[in-house]
């Protein structure tokens, strides 16, 4: 649709284009084409060559990597507009991001805006140049998706925490560095008594168990911990005030799953390309099979008012200040179509698009069923879709429980 | 909602403050009690004309306001979420076309009168009940011959915007023209209209497409009025859930009725993105086939469930006469098969992608 | 579907048959073939010729309108496979039950059940012979879906009643003689405070409004009750119990609303018959839309389902006994399709199906548009389909709400 | 549940028995970890021989109970819930195929062995992986050449019922006659098998149509199969949402999902009527094709979403591989596009319907 893939050129700021220009010419390696990976955050750990190493480190001493972010933090510090260019620029040269992963996504964007002084400075850089992990310690096994529920709890010792107790669906676990958590520190209070903490991750008492996933893959752990010492300065914010910078945290953390961002991404080549290639054609080269035609036009036409919506969200976010509660409708709409959409390529691709292993199936076609298992979890994680819909039924419409 | 402008928020504003006072759903009933032979209040229409409203997509040199699409769209959908019952989406749609295959001298003639309400036109396209069958009407010496079925607001036109084999003509209502009411249960003014060597005047600047640009265009305004239907039927029931009490609660603290509720406000989002999507295309000149395409396939989708969901929710009272969201219903289906079913949309819209 | 349409020729009573058809030979008139209207008990009043009425009295003195009815009520007497026997030859000579509504559908067989002896010989045998209409006074504008919620006053004169309040969706009340009804007996007990009582339409103090209704038909009356004296002989059952008798009857009305029954009869054409008539066919003789015949092939394959769902229950209620908790199942599923099939139609026919008057429409087509308009009560009524799902979840699946 | 006899009711419960007590999921999981080469465990699958199953659908004379297809289904819909990994149904199909098409001799050859479980039979038919292509595998001089791709218990089969274009032929493992793996989600047996002038005999006395009625059988019992996935899949899922609480409650007491279960519980009923009308149609001999459409059908529908719902209301434990529901999940897909996908079954249908 031109609306959303007609590229604007900017009037100004040519010079800094030029710069753009030359800085890729001069460091990304040709090689490295193509080749940037978006599952990378929950696939496993990063398996850097010399190549990735030099382009993520010449990324990350210019801080493009997160561009927006402030510059004495180790951010860009560009405007929207070079930010476009940026994003142009890398696009033509076929370029990609070295810098991702949770802190990118959700805690950067929270520290900066909760964090001290002191922690910005020690946290934000590392992000920046991508030389640290984070994983997210939220749910536990029997606070999910209601989170209010959480029983791990740190113990006040004066100039540091004891935290004990067990965290699940740690993404990454197994390969973070550091661990942005979600603890109790006042039994008395369920909302108030909560708090956000930073864990490391190498710190004494702290065990990870992968669990492995229904996709063959494990990118996801339980995290055990016990009497855990975590440094005061660690606490962002006040004791009590994690559930607000909790929450806040989700809306980014709703915003990239619902499929504007990662799973866009991740969905690999159009779905009627990919039907062209495995169906009958007519003809007129038009797909033979009338009715799945019909099914992917369907789908293709939701797809498409799904990223028109993604963009207003933006539009109006950027026009009422910051994530709005419309990111709810995101998340649930982004994850339920990537969901459709896969069970539409298998159903394409027939008992081909079922492949586990072996001989037989190409890599893509094999990708193609753990992507369609593991997306199964993304109506589930980051607040289920129940969930949405609750908070769309009561903040949004103003529909209340039971008096 | 869109980002807007001053003279658009403006618009927007008065629309609104215009259908609620003047033209509530009451006023639709009255015409549909009363009967009038235009099938709506010409008194109405005579008001929005003097808003403007009527040449809003008009070049100012003709007499329009030149605020083009997005601002009709806003009107359109104001309107729609009172049924006020005009030919000016109709009208609209009419003078779109001289605009954009009109002579000089046809732009000269007829855009100030359909500005001004003065002439009231519409198109004449479908010849069978489903939209995009053959068109077969011929024309010869200047009279146009053929029957155009269910030609929406026909009664108060004057001037009939009606395709041809060979291309779309103008024709005044007037001789060799006549007229059988199509009744339908939405109760506007629909009709079948007989062309017997109608005096027909060629409109030849619009080059080899006009007919798909004015029907992307009807499209997109026509979702643009089911926009503002369905999200009339959404505050609505939202706000009768809100009130009824069963079982010692109100229905809107029920969870299965919540969720559902969420799952409409979705749908509706995906529509007001796909239909402000077309309004933007068409006054930015591009990409408009495949954005009129999603805009109506998606104002189909949201407003036939919204409908659907409004009649359940309300219960037993909203299958009455008496209360207004049935009337939402009849019209949404009317809507629905004028212009393009969604099945037909999906068609196209893969034709339009290669596929 | 063979399971469904294939006629199972009884093996024995060949003398019944015989009988049967003698009858139908000397008393159904050949001009009254195939003009049965199913739509009557909600459409209007009977509008009797000579030759309906005949036909109505001849049927009526057998008792067959009403075939497995006792024959001391004025029944038929008449076994199941002597049942199927009259409806084979009925249907054979396009001959049609003249005897129906709701005595017969809902009220007859739980006063069958419920009633005294006295009550039974009473308002039996009219029933069965057609002469008296009934209709039901359930619903009141705050007791909807929530009928314990009632406020309908009957109040204890010694050897009557006096009854106050106000009824609506009081199908056919304006042609009704008589008025089953649940009304309150006791406003210290919402479920147990219920009693079940026989209201004469034309007593003094019985007011009925036609509700006119999105169809533009007006089948539903408010009722309004102002001092109506009811007599004790009019109580069903005994004082309070009418909560238990009022739901075994809508049992009854659930399993006729499904579709099983007379939505089944309502929905006219076969539609893939009428598809083929109202749109262009290759030339193989199948129908070109190939996206359209296949949501028409969709539907018939659940339609079918349904039918052989419908059939399943009424066997596994023959052999548990009685009415079986799955007609909330049936409710739900036949109520749904029959909207799903007035949709099709409407699709189908684009905006041919959709007329409301006048010139340019076949009856059928007038009559297709208000059948698709008053089908949307379907879901509502006889307990909507919210109500079934609670049904379902809770009584059947045992889950009960928060406690 | 249909009306069984006495004979199906104890069938039914002895396959019950067996499959919760010797067969649970657990043994599923065992053969998924171990790998034998068969796909399955033998020792199973002898036990099943020896309780008479492989011989369901079998004359007495060669060895069966000839029971019939009801009990067939029944015992296949009890090996279902438990995801018992077994050739049973290809068997029971390779056999069906004997008993429908083979001459005298064929069948007193291979009937007994398959009724004792010595002999394991396959059906190879398609040659893509969407079934419902053209048959190109040919047959000169007693030799069969051609490549079945996906075939069901390749693994264990001895005996192939092979489709060539003039017919279907019998095929015995040996020579010219290899296979490839083909690994699919469910961890079941599946393989291309090649046939490189095989040693063929032709299934002669069948009719014309015995392919479409070896695919019609091959509808009905992957049907019953599917039909225990989805009632397990259901009953396992109502357990949770009793069982798990969340914000203090039961999930089992929330609305929403009160309705969704109620939803399902529907789809599941229209289902099971599907399913055992297709399996009554087999028993009776009559309206067969269609039953067969509508069986497999409703089965592909209702375990889609049943499949689908399952994980989603278990929650995150239902992504992981220690739970079971997700097995559900991947055997649901590959049943769903074996012997017709919805879309195919449903353009079959409307063909026996004449439209």
């Amino acid at each position: 649709m031109a609306t959303l893939a007609e590229p604007r050129e900017a009037t100004s700021d040519e010079a800094f284009r030029e710069e753009v220009r030359a800085f890729l010419a001069d460091h990304f390696p040709p090689e490295l084409k193509g080749k940037g990976n978006a599952l990378a955050s929950v696939e496993g750990p990063t398996k850097e060559g010399p190549a990735e190493k030099a382009w993520r480190e010449a990324m990350g001493s210019r801080g493009w990597g997160t561009p927006t972010w402030p510059k004495e933090y180790g951010g860009g510090g560009l405007s929207k507009a070079q930010t476009r260019i940026l994003q142009e620029e890398m696009a033509k040269a076929g370029a990609w991001n070295p810098i991702g992963g949770m802190g990118v996504m959700m805690f950067g964007p929270t520290l900066l805006e909760y964090g001290s002084e002191e922690q910005k400075h020690e946290h934000i850089p590392p992000i920046c140049r991508g030389e640290i992990r984070w994983c997210q310690g939220y749910s536990e096994p029997n606070a999910g998706s209601d989170l209010a529920n959480l029983q791990t709890f740190a113990e006040d010792k004066g100039d540091h925490y004891v935290v004990n107790g067990q965290k699940t669906w740690t993404s990454g676990g197994q390969w973070a560095d550091k661990c942005f958590a979600i603890v109790r520190t006042d039994r008395s209070d369920k909302h108030h008594g909560i708090s956000f903490m930073l864990i490391d991750m190498d710190a004494p008492g702290v065990e990870v168990r992968p669990i492995q996933m229904i996709s063959g893959m494990s990118p996801f752990c339980e995290t055990f911990f016990t009497d855990v010492k975590v440094p005061k300065k660690n606490l962002v914010g006040q004791e009590g005030q994690g559930w607000t910078i909790g929450k806040r945290l989700l809306q980014h953390e709703r915003t990239n799953i619902s499929g504007g961002g990662a799973a866009a991404r991740m969905m690999g080549a159009n779905l009627s390309d990919l039907a062209k290639k495995y169906l009958e054609l007519g003809d007129d080269g038009r797909i033979a099979d009338a009715v799945m035609r019909d099914r992917i036009a369907d789908f293709e036409i939701r797809w498409q008012a799904f990223l028109l919506t993604a963009k207003r969200a933006v539009e109006e976010s950027k026009a009422a200040g910051g994530v709005s509660e419309i990111s709810s409708v995101l998340k649930k709409l982004g994850t339920k179509l990537t969901q459709e959409r896969s069970e539409l390529t298998i159903e394409i691709m027939g008992l081909q698009g079922l492949g586990w292993e072996g001989d037989g199936f190409s890599e893509s076609e094999l990708g193609g069923v753990r992507a369609w298992l593991f997306g199964k979890a993304t109506t589930i994680y980051g607040g289920s879709t129940e969930i949405q819909n609750n908070i769309i039924a009561k903040r949004v419409l103003g529909m209340l429980d039971h008096q | 909602m869109a980002i807007l402008n001053e003279e658009q928020e403006m618009l927007r504003d008065m629309a609104r403050e215009w259908a609620t006072n003047e033209s509530p759903v009451a006023a639709f009933r009255k015409v549909r009690n009363e009967k009038p032979a235009e099938g709506y209040s010409t008194d109405a229409f005579a008001t929005m004309a003097q808003m403007g409203w009527t040449g809003i997509v008009i070049p100012e040199e003709f007499g329009g306001s030149d605020f083009g699409w997005m601002s009709a769209g806003l009107v359109v959908e104001e309107l729609g979420k009172t049924l006020t019952a005009s030919p000016l989406v109709a009208t609209t749609l009419a003078a779109s076309v001289i605009v954009l295959g009109g002579s000089d001298e046809q732009k000269s003639m007829w855009l100030p009168k359909l500005a001004s309400g003065e002439v009231v036109g519409t198109l004449a396209i479908d010849e069978g009940p489903r939209h995009g069958g053959k068109v077969t009407a011929t024309v010869s010496s200047g009279k146009l011959t053929g029957t155009k079925a269910f030609v929406h607001e026909a009664h108060g036109a004057t001037l009939f915007v009606v395709a041809a084999a060979d291309g779309l003509y103008l024709v005044e209502k007037g001789e060799g023209v006549t007229m059988s009411d199509r009744k339908l249960t939405d109760q506007r003014s629909h009709a079948e209209v007989t062309f017997d060597g109608a005096a027909a005047e060629r409109l030849a600047d619009g080059g080899d497409d006009l007919l798909d640009k004015v029907l992307d265009r009807a499209r997109i305004l026509t979702s643009a009025e089911m926009l503002g239907m369905a999200n009339q039927v959404f505050d609505v029931t939202l706000d009768y859930l809100k009130q009824r009490v069963q079982f010692n609660q109100v229905l809107a603290s029920f969870q299965a009725l919540q969720h559902r509720m969420a799952d409409l406000f979705a749908d509706l989002a995906m529509m007001r993105s796909a239909v402000e999507s077309g309004l933007e295309a068409l006054d930015g000149g591009y990409g408009i086939p495949r954005a009129a395409c999603v805009a109506k396939a998606e104002a189909n989708r949201a407003l036939h469930a919204m409908s659907r969901e409004g009649i359940q929710l309300h219960g037993g009272i909203g299958m009455t006469d008496e209360y207004d969201v049935g009337f939402y219903l009849k019209r949404a289906r009317v809507l629905e098969a004028s212009w393009g079913s969604s099945t037909y949309l999906k068609d196209r819209f893969a034709n339009l992608a290669g596929y």
